[in-house]
């Protein structure tokens, strides 16, 4: 049974990590569509969200 | 009831962008999120047409087919809506969407793509008219205000036309039957499943 | 003149490429094979699995572990390691299965029940699983191709099992190495439908960077079907490894089972061990022999 | 960031009951939540949820529909065609936008600039607060520090190098009434170097139309072309340039099935909606029109009665265009002369017919000639002076009619009175300023390398340097600077820098002028370049949003534009600096003797009035506040074709609307404008008109005067000269004077009260009297088919300085080297170099440039609006598909565009397409802040850099200026493209 609830729990790390490390490496949108020519400060967050998780 | 629809003329659009900025003056709508854009097709040869398109609320809207939660409702006037507080931003509106409609704030992994968001034909969303709530999450409820979308409303050349599908369909026919000629009633076969008999 | 010609593909002046496709009429033939195929094809295979198991359990029984093969002496059949990856992967794919079927059945089935709002967040919380989740399934199924790749060559022995029905006709034990060839077709469904899930799942968690619209879409398709099939398969290895063999479980549960029940089961396996050593059985937990 | 809101009372009720697809009777997310027990905080972190956050509303208003709303009018400040942009203003905060449903003009539509104008007005990227470069550093300062500062630096180099050394560049992009007051702040100051973008828009237009039939401007109007039935759009691109000009040019070809002709060398978005296309080699207008001119005298499609009765000089064009055969043309032009025969056929018979053009046909070394050529056309096919036909020109900028007439102009003062002394002493009167003083106030020329000396008088005569040459006067040797010395500040006020050829040789000229003051919304290429370590000012000025005043759009109608929100930050109006400036100089008191200023800020209607008291020679004496606030209250009433209200209407009764000018006497006798000139259908005093008879009677036994050709209704039933008081005197006319009016005349008159032209008669007698008489005050005359005033007086086709055709060079030279606008003109020598080192080789593509619908002019305004920059992020070349291939270059990858002058080069995008002809490449002009591949938004103060940079097109464009008005080849020159 140890193994099984070692298995569960490094299942459930794993998961976490790559939570983690896939949240870290997502782009929003608006860094994902502009190009070396521009320099986008305010991108404005209406209809998406301070945190541009379209959640507000 | 009336039935609302989009019909962009291609014989008229010049591909201005009026649509795409006045979309995104009306509802704040933030860099990245395109809920209308102008596409051109044979560009550079003769031929060559624009289409304004964001979506066409279809009647038996695929994106509402495919939505594993369920968060897309068709109000009495035809426009299809959804709610972001159900939606879990899985992406798959946008792979059944025949318009490219759906847009996304990440464009990341699979995993927290943020609540789709698109074109509302400036009806808002599941939230109080008018409210403050409404215009954060779904733009400005222009339909409330007895007023049609703004980008057909400042389309330049009057190409995007936004009502009554009967209403918009008699105009488009009495330009075609003045003119001679039409590029037909662009992507209504696709949406509505009919088109404007000339 | 434009319509219904299959894709058009026109020029946007915007940084995002997905915008110059104006229109894709595969998206409704794709929501034909989500809509109107996946929910029966998934139903059937699920459901249609547990009927037979049910059916097979209330007819044949459970398989008994004959009086002949409690000889109270045990053998190793996994080590500590194996266990782990099996379970690493077994949990993981049950979330991942249950969260899968969510996103075909939750809206019909578990929705009404719940209420939209609370379906809702089950299933950003099931999104979430899954996506998360599927990083250690596929860290799990390289385990085991570690672990079990080389006892799971076929061989004419298992066509000799195949042929004597493995044991179920009549009441002959068909002789097999480590893994019998009903265990091999396990592994190697495992493989090859878990690298399938595993290749389409990263395809997908990360959207047009493999490929465009109408590759994602073929890629959902992929991934669905071999996931309901994938699914409906297991569950025949979770009957068989709980319900269907009395002390299959223990295989896996402590990894030691009865030498008697061995030697009747896999023989051929428990000759190889007793050469590897010379003084016997291995009893206990003698440190792990790489069960080479 | 300020957003826009509709409050009310967000209640929950709403969730639940989603529409009835949704099953009911359920539990709402949080209590969901608070059942499950799962903590708030574990779901928070992943940002996927946010509980019970409450958001501060952030929009400092919102925009509650009912009576907190308040509308505002004014007029977009992009391009010319003139649209009312209608504001919701809530707390003095600019919440959105709404269609102007009642405007003729654009009947509630916009283009993608003018949907997006509301952010200019709070956009982030705005020039905050002065700024003065202090060694390579932006400082903060005060605007007191920057006026007394500027104000000193400007006399200690006035006192070193006189008034002519200041150079003054003012905005298309200005009010009226800031454009004549920046004209008159020049005047005040003592030079005729006041220049601003028409001389790189339509100064060759202005000239060369004007030399033809007496005014440069369209000659009809957009809603006009609801009537044409062909359509000619030669050099020109109003699907990008001004979008809602298609809206009357695509409704007039369906209403008409016209024919929609496009003459150009590039596959234009306005080709794509043509009914016929016409690819011609970049640089070849007048071959094109002489080829059609061929077809239509072969074939005797001109209007023969037309010619005869009012146009001169006709003969000696069939000669030249006998020289054109088709074979000729299209060994030249490219374009095969059956295509030109239907064209000719098409324009010439299926009438009314119209022509259109902008820059394709303006920014040429032979740009005058060119226009003179397309007004020959029309005037060959009597396509002149009727609904439906015309010169149609489409000016560029918002205001850039308005600030031409009010003379942002080297070579005249306000209105079209030139530099003459009769023109100083009119606004002199008007002013009521001594004409001594003024005289006073410019710079005496000592003789130099050869030439005279001028005296105050004389130099006050001499129009000033233009806009394309100004780095050239402060390059050049000083003895090569026909003035007292090089130029050495430069006055700024809304003009980009990038819009103007060679800016290698700009940036040299930049650095080596002793103070640069740039007064504008943002910084501009002048900041970006880093030209500069000191003695640079940035003076943040508002929009014309946010700021009164009217507009002349393109077709001369004047709308007023009221305040929508204060200026922005600290940004000052146009009115408030100038004013400013010039009580620092001291002569604020003369200078706003007549106008009422409120805590600094000079009033516009004010202004108006004085434009009005002054404006007798182009009609912009009618034109009061009054009647424009009218016409923008009742902007419903006038009908979409004609433009007139209904003749009863109480306010604006029988008015075109915004009283097109010429809008003749004072505004009390309410002449209604002129919606189409040099119409003889009407009479005088609704708008009728005749060709100027402005270049004398009669010349080599011919008469200039218009034979049997007369407004309805006039008197007069032959042509006739302009109006004095000499004239009403024998047609016993002066009766009809009254004495006021002949007081102020006489009084002007002074012992000559006979020669008192109608133009300088501030009492506008003469004109009411004639209006009276529906006879035309500035004579009944004919146009000019042979301008013999000018050089090459019947227009020759010369190529351009920088050809791939060296052959045609010996036959077709560009003409020879001259002095014009106090700077040598080489144009003959850079041609003959370029043949000789053989460019054409190297640099064997042809380079045009143009607009693009998104961004404006220089681009900075609208490269700092996020919502227009995200459409257009990267400066691209358009490459054909062939010449790509050859260079291996793809569509979207980096190159370099290389040019044949100082070996100048831009990194930019490839757009690989179909729409150059192949051995032709297209660039827009909109871009800046990179240059030569160097990323320079390091050198824009802090959080003021456009939101896009590109390179600039113009530091590959080359040399080349038109010998009547300066104005730079940026249509055509060569370069050659290469893979990055």
């Amino acid at each position: 049974m140890k193994t099984i609830v070692l298995a569960v729990v490094a299942a459930l790390a794993l998961g976490a990590l790559a939570a983690a490390l896939l949240t870290g490496a997502q782009r929003t949108a608006y860094q994902a569509y502009a190009t070396s020519g521009a320099r986008v400060s305010e991108p404005g967050h209406n209809l998406v969200g301070p945190t541009w998780s379209g959640e507000n | 009831m009336a039935r609302m629809k989009f019909l962009c003329d291609a014989d008229r659009c010049i591909e201005c962008n009026a649509c795409v900025t006045a979309c995104k003056n009306e509802h704040e709508v933030p860099w990245g999120i395109n809920r209308r854009r102008v596409v051109t097709l044979n560009d550079g040869k003769p031929g060559e047409r624009s289409i304004s398109m964001a979506c066409m609320h279809c009647t038996d809207a695929p994106c509402a087919a495919v939505c594993p939660v369920n968060c897309f409702y068709t109000t009495a006037d035809a426009v299809v809506l959804h709610s972001k507080d159900l939606c879990i931003g899985c992406g798959y509106c946008f792979y059944a969407c025949p318009f490219g409609a759906p847009q996304y704030p990440r464009v990341g992994n699979f995993g927290s793509r943020g609540k789709m968001d698109k074109c509302t034909y400036c009806a808002g969303g599941p939230e109080a008219d008018l409210g403050t709530a409404e215009y954060e999450k779904y733009g400005s409820n222009r339909l409330a205000e007895g007023k049609l979308p703004l980008c057909a409303e400042m389309c330049s050349t009057k190409a995007l036309l936004a009502g009554d599908g009967e209403i918009i369909a008699q105009i488009y026919k009495e330009r075609v039957v003045r003119r001679g000629y039409g590029s037909g009633a662009w992507g209504w076969k696709t949406a509505y499943r009919e088109t404007v008999a000339i | 003149m434009f319509r219904e010609l299959g894709r058009l593909q026109g020029r946007v002046s915007i940084p995002d490429a997905k915008a110059a496709t104006l229109e894709q009429p595969q998206g409704r033939d794709w929501r034909q094979f989500r809509e109107g195929w996946l929910p029966w094809i998934g139903a059937l295979a699920v459901l249609g699995m547990l009927l037979a198991l049910f059916a097979f359990y209330f007819t044949k029984g459970r398989i008994r572990l004959d009086h002949t093969e409690e000889s109270g002496t045990k053998i190793q059949r996994f080590n500590a390691f194996e266990r782990f990856t099996h379970w690493l992967t077994a949990s993981s794919f049950i979330v991942l299965a249950l969260t899968g079927l969510n996103y075909i059945f939750g809206k019909r089935l578990l929705m009404p029940l719940i209420g939209p709002d609370a379906f809702a967040t089950l299933s950003q919380w099931g999104k979430y699983a899954h996506n998360f989740l599927a990083w250690p399934f596929m860290l799990g199924i390289i385990f085991m191709i570690v672990v079990w790749l080389k006892d799971n060559i076929p061989n004419r022995v298992d066509v000799a099992w195949v042929k004597a029905g493995g044991g179920f006709l009549g009441d002959a034990h068909p002789s097999a190495y480590r893994f019998n060839a009903g265990q091999k077709v396990v592994f190697w469904l495992v493989m090859i439908c878990g690298i399938a899930m595993s290749v389409t799942g990263i395809i997908m968690l990360f959207p047009f960077s493999a490929t465009d619209i109408n590759g994602m879409q073929i890629t959902q398709v992929v991934h669905a079907l071999i996931g309901v099939l994938f699914i409906a398969a297991i569950l025949a290895h979770i009957y068989i490894g709980s319900l269907g063999m009395e002390g299959a479980y223990d295989a896996m549960g402590s990894g030691e089972v009865d030498l008697a029940w061995a030697r009747r089961h896999h023989d051929l396996w428990v000759q190889q061990q007793e050469a590897k050593t010379a003084s016997g059985p291995q009893i206990g937990s003698r440190g792990a022999v790489p069960a080479e | 960031m300020l957003t826009k809101r509709k409050s009310g009372d967000a209640g929950r009720a709403k969730l639940q009951g989603l529409a009835a697809g949704m099953a009911s009777g359920t539990m709402d997310r949080r209590s969901f939540l608070g059942k499950s027990g799962l903590a708030a905080g574990g779901l928070a972190a992943l940002g996927s949820l946010q509980l019970g956050a409450v958001r501060k509303a952030e929009a400092a208003g919102s925009a509650v529909s009912g009576n907190e709303v308040k509308i505002k009018k004014n007029v977009c400040t992009h391009c010319s065609v003139g649209c009312t942009v209608t504001a919701e203003v809530v707390n003095g905060v600019w919440v959105g936008q709404e269609p102007s449903w009642d405007s003729p003009i654009n009947r509630g539509t916009h283009c993608a600039k003018g949907a997006a104008i509301r952010e200019l007005v709070h956009g982030e990227r705005r020039l905050k607060y002065p700024l003065k470069l202090v060694n390579g550093q932006w400082t903060k300062i005060s605007w007191d520090v920057a006026i007394n500062e500027i104000g000193d630096k400007m006399m200690q180099i006035r006192q070193k190098s006189g008034a002519d050394s200041v150079y003054w560049l003012g905005s298309a992009k200005f009010t009226n009434e800031a454009a004549y007051l920046f004209r008159k702040f020049g005047a005040f100051w003592g030079t005729n170097s006041v220049d601003h973008q028409a001389r790189i828009c339509h100064s060759t237009t202005v000239a060369g139309v004007a030399n033809t039939w007496g005014y440069g401007a369209q000659t009809n109007s957009y809603n006009d072309i609801r009537n044409a039935k062909t359509m000619i759009i030669m050099g020109g691109n109003p699907a990008e340039a001004h979008p809602i000009s298609m809206q009357h040019v695509l409704a007039g070809k369906e209403l008409n099935r016209a024919n929609m002709i496009v003459i150009d060398p590039r596959f234009t978005r306005t080709a794509a909606h043509a009914t016929e296309y016409v690819r011609l080699r970049a640089g070849t207008d007048i071959p094109l029109i002489w080829g059609l001119l061929w077809h239509i005298f072969q074939n005797g499609w001109e209007d023969k009665d037309f010619i005869a009765k009012r146009v001169y000089g006709m003969d000696d064009v069939r000669k030249e265009v006998a020289k054109w055969t088709p074979d000729e043309v299209e060994r030249v032009t490219g374009v095969p002369g059956e295509q030109l025969k239907r064209v000719a056929q098409m324009f010439a018979t299926q009438k009314p017919a119209t022509l259109i053009w902008c820059m394709g046909a303006t920014q040429h070394t032979v740009g005058t000639a060119n226009v003179r050529a397309f007004c020959i056309l029309c005037l060959a096919t009597g396509n002149v002076g009727a609904p439906g036909t015309g010169a149609n020109i489409f000016r560029g900028h918002t205001n850039v009619q308005g600030a031409t007439d009010l003379g942002l102009d080297i070579t005249t003062l306000p209105l079209y009175y030139g530099l003459v002394e009769g023109a100083w002493r009119h606004w002199a009167r008007v002013w009521e300023v001594e004409y001594d003083w003024l005289q006073g106030q410019f710079d005496e020329v000592p003789a130099k390398a050869g030439r005279p000396a001028r005296t105050r008088k004389q130099n006050m005569e001499t129009p000033g340097i233009t806009s394309t040459r100004w780095f050239d006067a402060v390059n050049l040797p000083e003895d090569q600077i026909d003035q007292r010395t090089a130029i050495k500040a430069m006055m700024v006020f809304g003009h980009g820098g990038n819009t103007v050829t060679r800016i290698p040789e700009a940036v040299k000229g930049m650095s080596g002028l002793e103070l640069l003051v740039v007064a504008d919304p943002h910084p501009t290429t002048f900041a970006a370049l880093d030209a500069r370590k000191d003695n640079t000012y940035l003076l943040p000025i508002c929009t014309s949003l946010e700021m009164e005043g009217s507009r002349t759009a393109s077709n001369r109608s004047l709308q007023w534009g009221e305040q929508i929100v204060k200026p922005a930050f600290e940004s000052k109006t146009d009115y408030e600096v100038l004013y400013l400036l010039a009580k620092k100089l001291g002569w604020a008191e003369s200078m706003f003797k007549n106008i009422k200023v409120e805590n600094n800020v000079p009033d516009a209607e004010d202004l108006l009035r004085e434009i009005n008291r002054g404006g007798w020679s182009t009609g912009y004496c009618g034109q009061s506040p009054e009647r424009l606030k009218a016409h923008m209250r009742n902007q419903a009433k006038f009908d979409l074709v004609t433009l007139r209200a209904p003749k009863d209407d109480p306010e604006v009764g029988g008015d075109y609307y915004g009283l097109p000018w010429p809008c003749w006497g004072k505004p009390e006798i309410r002449h209604p404008g002129t919606h189409i000139l040099y119409n003889t259908n009407l009479h005088v005093k609704d708008g009728g008109g005749c060709f100027r008879a402005r270049f004398g009677v009669e010349r080599n036994g011919e008469t200039l005067l218009a034979e049997d050709s007369y407004p309805l209704g006039s008197d007069l039933t032959d042509g006739y000269p302009e109006f004095t008081l000499g004239m009403l005197k024998k047609l016993g006319w002066d009766k009809e004077l009254t004495a006021e009016e002949l007081a102020v005349i006489t009084r002007i008159g002074g012992n000559a009260p006979d020669t008192v032209s109608w133009a300088i008669d501030l009492s506008g007698g003469i004109q009411r009297v004639c209006l009276e008489h529906g006879v035309l005050h500035y004579g009944n005359g004919k146009a000019r088919a042979n301008a013999w005033n000018l050089p090459d007086p019947v227009p020759v086709h010369r190529e351009p300085i920088y050809t791939p055709r060296t052959d045609l060079v010996a036959k077709y030279p560009t003409r020879p080297d001259a002095r014009e606008f106090r700077v040598p003109n080489i144009g003959f020598s850079v041609q003959k170099a370029a043949v000789d080192k053989g460019v054409a080789k190297e640099f064997p593509i042809i380079l045009s440039s143009g607009r693009l619908v998104e961004y404006e002019g220089g681009g900075e305004e609208t490269r700092s609006n996020p919502w227009l920059a995200e459409l257009q992020q990267d400066m691209f070349v358009e490459v054909n598909v062939g010449d790509a291939a050859e260079r291996g270059i793809k569509d979207g990858s980096w190159v370099w565009v290389l040019g044949p002058e100082n070996n100048a080069r831009t990194k930019v995008k490839a757009l690989v397409t179909e729409r150059v002809g192949k051995g032709v490449a297209w660039m827009p002009f909109h871009f800046s802040g990179w240059y030569q591949g160097e990323d320079m938004r390091r050198h824009y103060p802090a959080g003021t850099d456009p939101v896009v940079l590109g390179e600039s097109v113009n530091t590959v464009t080359t040399y080349g200026f038109d010998p009547v008005t300066g104005m730079q080849e940026t249509k055509v020159t060569l370069c050659q493209i290469r893979a990055a």
